[in-house]
């Protein structure tokens, strides 16, 4: 909360554009989460089969454990993150699914979340810092540690913070970063 | 030594093979011609119409015609001859090398391919030759820090001892075997003994895990499938009375052992696939779990040996199942003699009125016998070899039955998959050592109910 | 017909040693016309096989098969079982009183086997 | 490395890591290893058994994701097939659904029908590659070049309709790329009709084999619980109980018009892995059989695509059932012609996340077994 005037959200979100369309069953879900946090969670969007809610980073692992214990969300498919060098901020969005509950089984949540992005990178031991999920969804450890090598977020509380794909003599910028820029293109 | 491959000039080429000979030539003259000399004080030679065959007298033979045929067949009864030639090393490497072309071609056709196609024209016939140059012409790689004297020695040890194998297989009548052993029985399991022993050698020398992995699985092999090998046979030395291999063949004149015994012979045959290290127990070289196993180092025409002994082995295991079980060399004799009448007396051919004007007698017929008697005299016993007849219809039957049993070798590679090593283990000491057990107590059973033995029915 | 001589036994020695005479020449002719760089010698080709990676630890290290109960067996069991040839081979010409006691031998082998992995196997130590 | 989350599997008594540790051997299997693939597993063993593991994937990754950010939505279909050429058509179908949600066409209902049938034959032949892989893995090797051979049929076909053998780069945003050829039924029924009766021979000499169900049932067991909490997906899933199939749960294209089964297995052991795709094969080959009945016989098969389009400024996640799983694409586009983020999900990067769980405790000779049986393809893992 003390932070919130360093996430502006990048886009003004038109939620009540959507609400206007938004299919019942995802908002019911949603309403469970944004009931309980009110103001550190922000309904992106709600569309069919797809929703998604941004948490601020303080609160990631809160609004994760109340997904796993009150929803039938299981399990994260992917995790991405994305560089925003304009604001100055890396963003990871995990994608949550169903595999018990048939009714959501169509269901994909976007857990996101954004991080302060640093101009020289020094992975692991700058600001570019987060929570691990790992002890909630255990599905992301992988993610979370490619992420880490491609983008330089380094998760806290995450057992095994080191290099998945990168070969081990990487020395150059986290490559997903836009400002490490491709050979020749 | 000169090499070739690099910055290739025919000059020092030439001055290679020069240099080469020179020091064969040297070699030769300084040690090889006084150590055959003084051989030649110790071995006796033979002797051919009452003269001692020397170098000088064979070479003078060479080239009279009466001559060569006695020449030719002192030859063939020396030892020098069955070690190196017929039931010995010639003989095995020409089967190995059967049996590999055997092997690619039935895998191909039993997994809807061709196989080796074109080297050779007619069904990549000359594949194995091709293979063998190019491994012949391969460098060979020691690994660093292993220790080479072992590493050397254990692909040339590993054909010396599957050629030892070989040599205590008799292939055909009248004593056709290298080493023929009162005791042939437990010299092949001796022999046996020694291939985990190279191979934990050649592992533990290579210096790297791969191989020492498989050494160890070798060993854990040679656990679990000796005693059930040996076991397996205790039964047909019991109803045989005698641990002699040719005697066990002849003891098989009139019926297989394999009738009596089939547990036995189920027993030995698994064992044999996992002493020979063949799919489904080819462990110590599972090449998905331990890259070679304790192939993984050798390279070139070292693991060009190491095949070479490997099917050695298998010709000799087909070879000795053959024996035990099969009948060796029994069979229906091909081309039977003809009568004694008429190689020694000839039949009398009459004219209309019925006087005989004319005696037509056979040329010798045994294309190396002496005499036209010789057949008769090795029936009643009287002669230490065999007649030209027996010994090609034995060979044959013995190779026709020796490649029927290499084929049920080769046969589980494309129908099974590798098994694992508790489960090797498992079925080694918990089903292969009853099952001889009870084949053990079936042999006794044969004895004590009278039906096989001295004064029994058969 | 038998072979009784020494000259049976040594025939087999004799194979042995034609086999590696004979493989020895191979080897020889391999080395000489084999491609080797003498002068410039590659470290990295020489190295252990290990899957292209930069080998860790000794090749002959403390190595422990979990199996070696097995093995503990076969050092008791083998002998016994090459001891049963002794009686086999002989066994036509023995009398038929003289199998009792190798069949109680058998007994106490088999028994003895069967107690060792039944116990092996309980306390599960593979 | 250790997981304090799972409950770890009972270890055989005398393998307690901390006791041991002086006799623990280090293997590197991989990336030069017969049974590796393009990935390392870092073993350690003590004696027969694995005390842990540890995957080290990437020796072929090839930066998919940030190639994807410098070309545009057309450019950038050849490439993303190649993690997996030889599913190609499945692994470019979450991307292809993806844009024309960004780009906004519709597809017509040939085209669709065209694109189940070849993502099902593809499907057919991935697994009839990766099933010749996993006998060769065990020792089988005829159960390496039965598949092998007969996975010809299948390429052959996909020959006919798309002009390449394995990168076929078929999909594009708003339909396919060129049409069936015009006796295209007829020889699709027969081929397909004859492939399934060949790989139902496989039972014979693989599924059936008495040594095959020795070494593969009850190693590396997955139960239900743990599967759905280590995200695995595909066979894997299945094979421990999960009724979970997007083509049934989430259809895309037409296949909920198409009657899909999903094959369940209770087991969760190396066995029910291994025995879910081959099962797939056949129901593959009972939905291509549907398809050609249903499917339009003529009309367009694609929608004209206006040059070089832009996405709209959203995010879009879609996923499709492949050979190894379900295949996500996140497209985060920014009204530009290329995707601003794109991030591929695939199923061997998610069913990895098992393995180290799954060998440990394991025998040394079950390790090809396993580690195969999760429908792991290395280079989709890197991507």
């Amino acid at each position: 909360m003390s932070t919130a005037e360093t996430t502006p959200p990048p886009k003004a979100t038109p939620p009540e554009k959507v609400e206007a369309s938004a299919p019942s069953f995802e908002k019911s879900f949603i309403d469970q989460i944004t009931n309980h946090f009110s103001d550190d969670v922000e309904v992106e969007y709600i569309k069919e089969n797809r929703t998604r809610v941004n948490v601020k980073k303080e609160k990631i692992v809160d609004v994760a454990k109340f997904i796993k214990d009150n929803t039938p969300f299981d399990h994260a498919e992917s995790v991405t993150g994305v560089d925003f060098p304009e604001d100055k901020e890396i963003g990871v969005i995990y994608h949550l699914g169903s595999y018990t509950d048939p009714a959501y089984s169509k269901q994909v949540l976007a857990l996101a979340t954004r991080v302060p992005r640093e101009e020289n990178p020094n992975p692991g031991n700058d600001s570019t810092k987060l929570s691990s999920l790992r002890e909630i969804f255990y599905s992301v450890e992988f993610h979370e540690r490619e992420i880490f090598e491609m983008l330089g977020v380094y998760f806290e509380g995450h057992p095994d913070n080191r290099r998945l794909l990168l070969p081990e003599d990487w020395a150059d910028l986290p490559p997903l970063r836009k400002d490490f820029t491709n050979k020749g293109r | 030594m000169s090499v070739i491959a690099p910055k290739f000039r025919l000059g020092y080429f030439l001055k290679g093979i020069f240099d080469n000979l020179f020091w064969i030539i040297t070699l030769v003259t300084l040690a090889g011609i006084p150590a055959i000399q003084i051989a030649l004080f110790f071995l006796p030679l033979p002797i051919i119409d009452g003269e001692i065959l020397t170098a000088y007298l064979a070479f003078t033979w060479l080239f009279n015609p009466t001559m060569q045929i006695p020449l030719i067949k002192t030859l063939l009864y020396s030892d020098l001859f069955r070690i190196a030639a017929f039931p010995g090393f010639g003989f095995a490497a020409l089967i190995a090398a059967g049996t590999i072309f055997v092997e690619r071609k039935m895998l191909a056709k039993l997994q809807l391919r061709v196989g080796p196609f074109y080297c050779g024209k007619i069904e990549g016939i000359l594949q194995l030759a091709g293979d063998g140059l190019k491994l012949i012409s391969k460098e060979i790689i020691i690994p660093a820090k292993a220790d080479k004297p072992l590493f050397w020695a254990a692909p040339v040890l590993f054909v010396g001892a599957a050629a030892a194998f070989v040599a205590l297989i008799p292939v055909a009548p009248g004593g056709w075997v290298v080493a023929d052993l009162d005791v042939g029985l437990l010299a092949v399991f001796a022999v046996i003994g020694f291939f985990p022993i190279i191979t934990i050698l050649s592992a533990w020398s290579a210096n790297s895990k791969f191989p020492f992995i498989g050494g160890i699985r070798a060993l854990h092999q040679m656990v679990s499938f000796e005693i059930p090998l040996i076991l397996s046979l205790l039964g047909v030395v019991i109803l045989t009375g005698t641990l002699n291999l040719s005697e066990i063949v002849e003891s098989q004149s009139s019926f297989p052992w394999i009738i009596f015994m089939p547990i036995g012979a189920i027993v030995f045959f698994i064992a044999m696939l996992a002493e020979l290290e063949r799919i489904p127990f080819d462990l110590p070289e599972a090449e998905s779990e331990i890259v070679a196993g304790w192939l993984t180092e050798f390279s070139g025409m070292m693991y060009g040996l190491v095949q070479l002994g490997s099917y050695l082995k298998l010709y000799a295991f087909a070879a000795l199942f053959v024996i035990i079980f099969l009948g060796g060399w029994t069979g229906p004799v091909f081309w039977p003699p003809l009568e004694t009448e008429l190689i020694t007396e000839g039949i009398p051919i009459p004219n209309y009125a019925g006087d005989p004007i004319l005696t037509v007698a056979t040329p010798g017929l045994p294309l190396f016998d002496k005499d036209p008697n010789e057949w008769v005299l090795q029936q009643q016993g009287e002669l230490m070899y065999t007649s030209g007849q027996l010994l090609i219809s034995g060979v044959i039957w013995f190779v026709l039955k020796t490649v029927g049993v290499i084929f049920f070798i080769l046969l589980p590679r494309g129908v099974f998959p590798r098994i694992r090593i508790d489960m090797l283990l498992h079925i080694g000491w918990y089903k292969l050592i009853g099952l001889s057990f009870v084949n053990i107590f079936i042999a006794l059973g044969l004895v004590y109910a009278g039906v096989i033995g001295p004064g029994g029915i058969l | 017909m038998v072979g009784e001589s020494v000259a049976s036994y040594s025939n087999v020695l004799l194979m042995f040693g034609f086999a590696c005479a004979a493989m020895i020449p191979a080897l020889i002719i391999s080395r000489m016309i084999s491609p080797e760089n003498k002068k410039q010698p590659n470290p990295v080709k020489t190295l252990p096989m290990e899957c292209g990676q930069v080998p860790s630890g000794a090749g002959r290290t403390h190595f422990m098969m979990q199996y070696y109960a097995y093995v503990l067996m076969f050092v008791i069991f083998d002998v016994m079982a090459i001891f049963l040839y002794a009686w086999g081979s002989s066994l036509l010409d023995l009398p038929r009183t003289a199998t009792l006691p190798i069949i109680a031998f058998l007994g106490i082998m088999f028994a003895a086997m069967a107690f060792a992995l039944n116990l092996s196997k309980r306390k599960d130590i593979w | 490395m250790t997981d304090k989350l799972i409950p770890t599997k009972q270890m055989p008594p005398g393998l307690q890591v901390d006791q041991v540790d002086d006799r623990i051997m280090t293997l590197n299997v991989g990336p030069q290893h017969p049974g590796s693939g393009h990935m390392r597993i870092i073993v350690r063993i003590d004696g027969d058994y694995i005390v842990d593991a540890d995957p080290d994937p990437g020796y072929v990754h090839r930066g998919e994701e940030k190639m994807a950010e410098a070309r545009n939505y057309i450019l950038n279909i050849p490439h993303l097939e190649r993690p997996v050429i030889h599913d190609s058509c499945n692994i470019l179908y979450p991307y292809v659904l993806g844009v024309e949600d960004l780009v906004g066409i519709e597809v017509t209902e040939r085209a669709k029908y065209i694109r189940v049938i070849t993502a099902e034959l593809n499907r057919c032949i991935y697994i009839q590659y990766w099933l010749a892989i996993y006998g060769i893995f065990l020792g089988h090797s005829t159960m390496f070049m039965w598949p092998a051979g007969d996975r010809e049929l299948l390429i052959d076909l996909m020959e006919k309709i798309t002009g390449a053998r394995v990168t076929h780069s078929y999909f594009i945003p708003g339909g396919v790329r060129n049409d069936v050829p015009a006796n295209f039924e007829d020889v699709c029924l027969r081929q397909v009709n004859y492939f399934e009766k060949r790989i139902k021979e496989y039972a014979d000499v693989f599924y059936d084999n008495p040594i095959l169900k020795a070494r593969t049932e009850d190693t590396g067991v997955l139960s239900r619980e743990d599967a759905i909490r280590l995200g695995t997906t595909g066979s894997v899933l299945r094979a421990s109980g999960v009724d979970y199939d997007v083509r049934v749960k989430e259809p895309y294209d037409v296949y909920d018009d198409l009657d899909v089964h999903t094959n369940v297995l209770k087991a969760g052991d190396s066995y029910a892995r291994s025995k879910i795709p081959w099962l797939d094969m056949i129901e593959s080959c009972n939905i291509i059989r549907q398809a050609l009945e249903k499917m339009p016989k003529s009309g367009s098969i694609r929608t004209k695509l206006k040059p070089n389009p832009k996405g709209k400024d959203e995010e879009v996640y879609r996923r499709v059932e492949s050979g190894r799983g379900a295949a996500g694409c996140h497209i985060i586009s920014k009204s530009k012609p290329e995707p601003y983020r794109l991030k591929l999900s695939v199923g061997s990067f998610r069913n990895l996340i098992a393995l180290p769980y799954l060998l440990k405790g394991e025998k040394l000779g079950n390790m090809p077994a396993v580690y195969w049986s999760l429908n792991y393809w290395p280079v989709e893992a890197d991507r």
